[in-house]
């Protein structure tokens, strides 16, 4: 589904990414690790086309994904949060949640204003369906909550329903357990999974838990650096030496 | 070609003027992130300040101390009593209050001092220095060299001494400004005080030059706003080349393009800054702010 | 309330029956004016003062005019026409004024004259000089006061046309109603002479400064220099002119700008020779020191409004103005709005202690300008001396059509 | 354990707003102690911290040292000695990295002292040294996030607040934050009050513990104590890195 | 909107407090219908209470209002400031007064033509505009609106110069048995009820998501789909609509337009004006209406000398009493008398 090649991405002196190559199947959940700096959230970010490539290719679908404008990402259906959190924070959790949403209306200025029928009817079917994911992630009772002076966690729940009300194929994930505790991470992995089947989703994860990533991936790749040092499944790479150096340490 | 290197020059005097007040703007903009919409008022004020203890018989030099230490601390007590209640509120917030303290004080200099022109000293010989047929006006050069003093001196407060890096760690982060110990209100209020007292000097220069009554900053603060916008709202050496650019390209497009003419040059530095903000959209030499997702 | 007429107690008999009597009775006189008290043209919120100053002193010294006291209740329109209406209308229909006594600048005048007009209120000795108040005929109810710039300019034109028969004029205007109809009238007056304009710049008041416009004026090398500015501008584009010494014009510089606080910041031994033309008494020139009317001035200004600077040419101009209404009330045959419109019209050489020697309002059928008149002006040493005669652009130029 | 008290902490309430979020905590913290809090995700221990800062108005006693700290402004705190890394890490993003670090010692005198405390934090996190002159603003999360540690560590502070300070960092780098925050505690008798998920490694080095549910201690002791209790393992410990 | 949501939050199943909360909402909109139709009613009948004067004022916050209703969307909603709201206005006012001058284009029709140029010229300066941030878009504007004064100027022929241009007022329909006044002030009622309903569904939707969506963070908002250079450009296009319909009933109701009136201190009180009213709210155009309309004249009440001297501090206090703007402050304002109601 996901093909990377060579893709390299400099910022000034700094190579963050340098001929990383990769590839995610359909239905799989891949794992990114990698030290701090190693260019694991620029690789989202060159996905989502928030960075350009200086070279290399990416192919989605088929499709030459670097030659997609940024704001056509969600359209082709691909959909992220954010390492720091990317949300809205003066609009409320549900309309935070209904603007990763945004690319399946159609309602444009002249008809939203005149509230033609049309434009009523996809807002009635698009609220339904964000209510539902809200409930889905347990966030019903923050709904109408500004998106702010929520708790971390919390806050990251939003971002995921915000990147699922979009029907994503791909999903990316920056760090998704940041700032849980472990029970919470286990009971957020398996959130995760259901999400899995139930969405139909492709998911990349990028997690320093390495309890979470072993436990939820079918594969790992490993960045250090801006390369790909290993790639295979979690166990595999956990024991990669390598990796352990540059990584993870002893207590892997 | 004399004609024209002349129009330079004096363009380039006129600039000087937009940046003298190009500065305090920045100055302000670099720790609060907001422009003062009354920062050529504030000016002003200084100016008949400084008018006020000549008239009350003390030599220019001395009154012009005195006024530069009031206006510091005017600049401060305004901090202090008008901008710190709404410390922590919207951005445009803050702007509409400097557009009230704008009025206010436009109100206040002419209910005070009546709207009629004032006699202001000019601390510089009246004269022009003639060289190869271009005169350049003793006061041009004396705007000149004051900017450039104002601009060194600001140069090394941002970027060599630690106030100004507090000033500009309030103005990135204050609630983090303050976790690592600085007294975030009496920096601003600090920041407030010097952008003042910068914006006196600009009103002293200015003053014998345009004759100082109450709207006298008026047209000097959109040409110093435009100034700034061009060399960059962080960068007090961008201010100064903005100013001078400013004042150079609207004396030459006044001067040679005829479709112009006087009543529509004002077009001409929105033009210029049009152009170089497509390109550069954060100005001449101001710092692209560093994004991240 | 919103009634129209019949504010108070009806004097209006014989004669006068059935006209307007809003704001007018045996004891007093409601007037209603319009001045941008804030905002950038709030110097000319000064005006005001020299009024009340000249009304309180009526009112407590010479029981008011003919037996009723004034009222006057003063506006700000910040000098934007959408508030002058607004005034306007507050004015007429809360305060019930008899009259607008003066509404302060053209565009302001124009945006509310239409109602004035309509609602049969007299809108008298209006604060600006464009011609149309004189020349127009569907407002009968709406005059001017002072000369208008057209006059004016027709003096300038005239003196040079005598003096300098070949003068090539450079010419500075403020780029509004009033520097353009000045402009456009000296452009008329010296049709067909040996005078010429060979160089125009325009500035808006939002520019800092006139210096580029200077600078290009004085390439023309033209012989002749005419200043048409506001207070600011004049003093800069003197300034200009005398720093510049290679180009030494005769400059004239328009009525507006030629108060003495205008230049004294230039610095007099830099002024020395410039021209204008006035109609009325300058309270900073000297030669008015012993003038009777101007003592009194001082004196009322002293008591009435201790807070104004009286040297401030604005309280002079009030004052004139103010005398002016007091003067063309009391030739009204009756207390009414009507009677007040026809006085304002039917002016036969009234004389105002304010205005120069010579200087008179004369209205009738065909003349809608009350001062046509005004004499020419040197500056000597300190202070200006008036030259030639009293100059009446009706008797030299004709009648201002337009 | 009271008798020297570095942090004593009585009946502290604190919320935003409308919002109550501390009902009445109690926390001592010796001299020189290292101090876990645990707690569920929205418990309020951000919002402990950030009472103990002075960043949110607060009811009750805070006392350190035996001065009485409640209701002052953070930069007086800052100036007692407290150092705060707070959730979000307050990045001064526009500044470079040296700059976000010198500003961490923006209370102190002496620029030498500074300077080798510069070399001090550069050595904990090398990744810093290469990036000095680099924007803030432009570093990864976990480049960050040991700039914010870093930044707190310039103060040299009596008492460093912890707000998950192993948020975004490799594992290899927390194992390594742990024992930095062990060795300054030890080497300069700083006291800690570290919030952690990671309550395997908070424990580790922590003396005593407390866990922090719905704005109340719902249990405190030494951390072997914390460590054993079955609820906490459950909570707590189960997913093992 | 819902300040006092539960805050203390753990993972809950939604179930009975969510569905009451809905049910909360729907009785909230009703209530908010019933106060939308007892305002409307009250604004029908205020020019038969009030003197001609007064209606005439009102029929000027009107007008405002609906600038500001333009600006609100820009800058409350869209996050981009514009200091040169008064140029868009000034040509919806030129625009009608130049149909009505030489075409004599019936009244009716000088407001959508006016708006469309309006629209036309928003979005023509919206596409370079847009790509500038937060204060240089700011300045950009503002030199937009200093520059169209000598423009004006210059083309006198067709904008009467510097003098301006006179014209007629709609007169009102024979069957209405109506004043001019009133006439007036229902047309200007008519269309600020319009623009209201048009914000209102534009905002209530995609696109008003969308627009806070790029307000909020621009960067996320383009993840998630949202193309920020159209957004960005047809808020401005929009918002300058509105304004060039302000403009046109300004036209309609003064009968004079001039270069002077169009000065950049219009655009800097627009700004003032809506921020003052609360930014982002659906009051605070009617409020910033209110502001611009009354304050000046309430300051020299106060102190005929200087009025601005009381003006400015006004301003000042106002954003210092209530710094989200006066819709806010209401908004406070109801809130804690509905919670001391219900204490009692
Ligand atoms: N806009 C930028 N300008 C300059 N350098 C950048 C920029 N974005 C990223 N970098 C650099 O690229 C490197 C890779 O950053 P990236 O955010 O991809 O790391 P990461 O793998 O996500 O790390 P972490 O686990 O800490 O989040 C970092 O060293 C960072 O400093
Ligand atoms: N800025 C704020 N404004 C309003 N409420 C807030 C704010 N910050 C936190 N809260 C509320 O305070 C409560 C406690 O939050 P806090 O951030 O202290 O929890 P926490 O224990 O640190 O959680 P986490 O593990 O997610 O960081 C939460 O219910 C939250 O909604
Ligand atoms: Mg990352
Ligand atoms: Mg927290």
């Amino acid at each position: 589904m996901l093909e990377v090649h060579g893709l390299t991405v400099r910022f000034g002196g700094i190579t963050a990414l340098d001929g990383v190559g990769f590839s995610v199947r359909r239905g799989e959940m891949t794992g990114l690790i990698g030290p701090n700096g190693a260019g694991k959230t620029t690789l989202f970010n060159c996905l989502t086309r928030r960075y350009d490539a200086d070279a290399g290719t990416v192919r989605y679908e088929g499709k030459d994904l670097l030659a997609v404008p940024p704001h056509a990402i969600a359209a082709a259906g691909i959909a992220r949060t954010f390492q720091n959190l990317g949300l809205f924070p003066h609009m409320s959790v549900r309309d935070n949640v209904l603007v990763g949403a945004h690319h399946r209306g159609g309602a444009g200025f002249l008809t939203a204003s005149l509230r033609l029928p049309r434009v009523r009817r996809e807002e009635a079917r698009l609220r339904a369906e964000a209510d539902g994911v809200l409930d889905r992630l347990a966030l019903t009772r923050v709904a109408d909550h500004p998106a702010t002076g929520l708790p971390f966690g919390t806050l990251k729940r939003v971002e995921l329903a915000r990147a699922l009300v979009g029907r994503p194929e791909l999903l990316l994930l920056d760090e998704p357990v940041n700032g849980l505790n472990s029970a919470e991470v286990g009971e957020f992995a398996g959130t995760l999974r259901a999400i899995r089947e139930e969405f139909d989703v492709t998911m990349v994860v990028v997690e320093h838990h390495m309890g979470f990533v072993m436990g939820t991936c079918d594969r790992v790749v490993c960045l250090n650096f801006g390369r790909k040092i290993a790639e295979g499944p979690p166990a595999e790479v956990q024991r990669d030496p390598e990796v352990m150096r540059a990584y993870l340490g002893t207590t892997g | 070609m004399v004609g024209f290197l002349q129009q330079v020059v004096e363009g380039l005097g006129a600039g000087a003027i937009y940046a003298s007040l190009a500065l305090a703007l920045v100055l302000i903009y670099q720790f609060t992130g907001i422009v003062n919409f009354a920062q050529g008022e504030l000016a002003m004020f200084s100016a008949y300040i400084a008018w006020q203890f000549t008239a009350a018989g003390l030599p220019f030099w001395p009154a012009l101390v005195l006024t530069l230490a009031v206006s510091f601390a005017g600049g401060m007590l305004i901090e202090r009593v008008v901008i710190r209640p709404v410390e922590g509120a919207p951005e445009l917030t803050v702007v509409i209050v400097t557009v009230g303290l704008f009025i206010f004080v436009n109100a206040a200099a002419g209910w005070i001092w009546s709207f009629l022109i004032k006699d202001f000293p000019n601390p510089f010989p009246g004269g022009a220095l003639e060289a190869g047929g271009l005169s350049v006006g003793y006061s041009t050069l004396g705007v000149m060299a004051v900017v450039a003093v104002v601009m060194g001196l600001l140069y090394l407060l941002f970027q060599r001494t630690k106030v100004g890096l507090g000033m500009r760690a309030v103005a990135a982060n204050p609630t983090s400004a303050r976790l690592v110990g600085i007294r975030v209100g009496w920096t601003l209020a600090l920041g407030w005080g010097l952008a003042a007292t910068v914006g006196a000097v600009s009103g002293v220069l200015v003053a014998p030059l345009l004759f100082l009554e109450p709207n006298m900053m008026g047209g000097v603060l959109i040409y110093a706003f435009a100034a700034a916008t061009l060399g960059g709202f962080d960068s007090p050496g961008g201010a100064v080349v903005g100013g001078l650019v400013v004042g150079v390209a609207e004396t030459l497009a006044g001067a040679y393009v005829d479709v112009i003419g006087s009543d529509l040059k004002v077009g001409v530095p929105l033009i210029i800054i049009l152009c170089i903000l497509l390109l550069r959209p954060q100005g001449l030499f101001g710092r692209a702010a560093v994004e991240r997702a | 309330g919103r009634e129209e007429t019949g504010g108070g107690a009806t004097t209006a008999a014989g004669q006068c029956q059935g006209q307007q009597t809003t704001g007018i009775t045996d004891t007093s006189i409601k007037l209603g004016g319009i001045y941008p008290l804030s905002g950038p043209a709030s110097a000319y919120g000064d005006i005001p003062k020299g009024i009340k100053a000249y009304f309180d002193y009526v009112n407590a010294e010479k029981n008011g005019i003919g037996g009723r006291k004034v009222e006057f209740v003063v506006r700000d329109d910040g000098y934007q026409p959408p508030k002058a209406v607004e005034e306007a209308r507050r004015l007429v229909e809360q305060e019930q004024v008899f009259a607008l006594f003066q509404t302060l600048g053209t565009p302001s005048t124009t945006a509310t004259w239409d109602y004035a007009n309509q609602r049969k209120v007299p809108q008298v000795f209006v604060a600006t000089g464009a011609s149309k108040w004189g020349t127009d005929t569907a407002h009968p109810w709406t005059i001017g006061w002072q000369p208008n710039y057209v006059s004016e300019a027709r003096v300038y034109a005239q003196y040079l046309k005598q003096e300098r028969p070949e003068a090539k004029v450079a010419v500075l205007y403020q780029n509004d109603d009033f520097g353009k109809d000045l402009f456009g009238g000296f452009k008329r007056a010296i049709d067909g002479s040996g005078v010429t304009v060979v160089a125009e710049q325009s500035y808006e008041v939002s520019d800092p400064s006139v210096d580029p416009q200077m600078r290009n004026l004085a390439e023309s090398g033209a012989d002749v220099f005419l200043n048409i500015t506001t207070p600011r501008f004049g003093s800069q584009a003197l300034a200009a002119d005398a720093k510049n010494t290679g180009w030494n014009p005769l400059h004239i510089v328009n009525n507006v700008a030629a108060s003495i606080t205008v230049l004294r910041p230039v610095g007099f031994e830099n002024v020395q020779g410039i021209v204008s033309a006035t109609y009325y008494k300058d309270p900073n020139d000297p030669q008015w020191k012993n003038d009777p009317e101007m003592v009194l001035y001082y004196e009322k200004m002293k008591q009435y409004v201790p807070e104004a600077d009286p040297t401030v040419p604005y309280h002079t101009f009030g004052w004139a103005v103010a005398s002016s209404f007091h003067k063309a009330m009391e030739a009204a045959k009756c207390p009414t709005r009507e009677g007040l419109r026809d006085s304002v019209r039917a002016l036969g050489g009234v004389q105002v202690g304010m205005l120069l020697p010579g200087v008179t309002m004369t209205t009738g059928a065909d003349d809608g300008f009350p001062i046509e008149s005004m004499q020419l002006m040197e500056f000597k040493g300190e202070r200006w001396e008036l030259f030639g005669d009293v100059i009446d652009t009706r008797k030299e130029f004709g009648p201002l059509t337009d | 354990m009271s008798g020297d008290a570095f942090l004593a902490v009585e009946g502290l309430h604190a919320g935003y707003g409308d919002a109550r979020v501390l009902h009445g905590v109690d926390l001592t913290v010796g001299r020189g102690e290292i101090c876990a809090i645990l707690g569920p995700n929205g418990a309020g221990k951000t919002t402990l911290l950030r009472a103990l800062s002075g960043m949110i108005r607060v009811r009750g006693d805070v006392r350190l040292d035996g001065t009485g700290l409640a209701r002052r402004s953070p930069d007086a705190l800052a100036r007692q000695g407290v150092a705060h890394v707070p959730e979000g890490r307050g990045t001064f993003m526009p500044l470079t990295v040296e700059e976000n670090l010198r500003l961490g010692a923006f209370v102190r005198r002496g620029r030498g002292a500074v300077g080798a405390d510069l070399d001090r934090v550069c050595a904990y996190f090398p990744v810093l040294r290469t990036r000095l002159k680099q924007v803030a603003g432009s570093l990864s999360g976990g480049e960050q996030q040991m700039l914010a540690i870093g930044r707190a560590l310039m103060l040299r502070p009596r008492l460093l607040l912890l707000d998950e300070p192993s948020l975004g960092l490799a594992p290899l780098v927390t194992e390594e934050l742990f024992r930095i925050v062990r060795a300054v505690n030890e080497e300069e008798r700083t006291t800690v009050v570290v919030v952690e998920q990671n309550a395997h490694l908070a424990l580790g080095v922590a003396q005593q513990a407390h866990v922090l549910e719905s704005g109340r201690i719902v249990l405190s002791g030494s951390a072997e104590r914390i460590r054993a209790d079955e609820q906490v393992a459950r909570s707590y410990l189960g997913y093992r890195v | 909107m819902s300040g006092r949501a539960e805050v203390t939050e753990k993972p809950v199943r939604a179930d009975a407090p969510g569905r009451g909360r809905a049910l909360a909402r729907i009785a909230a909109g009703r209530r908010r219908w019933i106060v939308a139709a007892a305002l409307l009613a009250v604004a029908c009948s205020l020019p038969f209470q009030l003197v001609p004067f007064r209606v005439f004022q009102f029929t000027m916050v009107l007008v405002y209002a609906v600038a500001l209703l333009g600006l609100n969307l820009l800058v409350g909603h869209a996050g981009q400031i514009s200091l040169g709201h008064g140029a868009f206005f000034a040509v919806g006012a030129y625009g009608t007064a130049i149909m009505l001058d030489r075409w004599d284009v019936p009244h009716v029709l000088t407001l959508p033509a006016a708006a469309a140029t309006a629209f036309a010229l928003g979005l023509a300066l919206g596409l370079p505009a847009m790509r500038l941030r937060g204060l240089y878009l700011a300045l950009v504007t503002l030199a937009i609106a200093i520059f169209l004064v000598p423009l004006l100027k210059r083309f006198e022929s067709v904008t009467g110069g510097s003098m301006g241009l006179t014209l007629g007022k709609p007169a009102p329909p024979a069957w209405t048995g109506l004043a001019e006044d009133q006439w007036l002030y229902f047309l200007a009622l008519a269309v600020a009820v319009a623009a209201f309903l048009l914000a209102r569904g534009l905002l209530h939707s995609r696109v008003g998501r969308a627009l806070h969506a790029v307000r909020d963070n621009e960067a996320a908002a383009e993840v998630m789909g949202v193309r920020l250079s159209f957004y960005k450009t047809l808020a401005f296009a929009w918002s300058a609509m509105f304004a060039g319909a302000a403009g046109s009933v300004y036209t309609w109701v003064i009968g004079f337009v001039s270069p002077d009136s169009f000065a950049v201190t219009l655009s800097i009180t627009l700004l003032a004006g809506i921020v003052v009213g609360g930014l982002g709210s659906f009051s605070g155009p009617l409020l910033g209406g209110l502001f611009v309309m009354f304050v000046p004249g309430i300051s020299q009440d106060v102190n005929d000398a200087a009025p601005g001297v009381i003006f400015g501090l006004l301003i000042i206090t106002v954003m210092y009493v209530a710094p989200t703007g006066l819709a806010g402050l209401a908004g406070r304002v109801a809130r804690s008398t509905k919670k001391i109601l219900r204490k009692e």
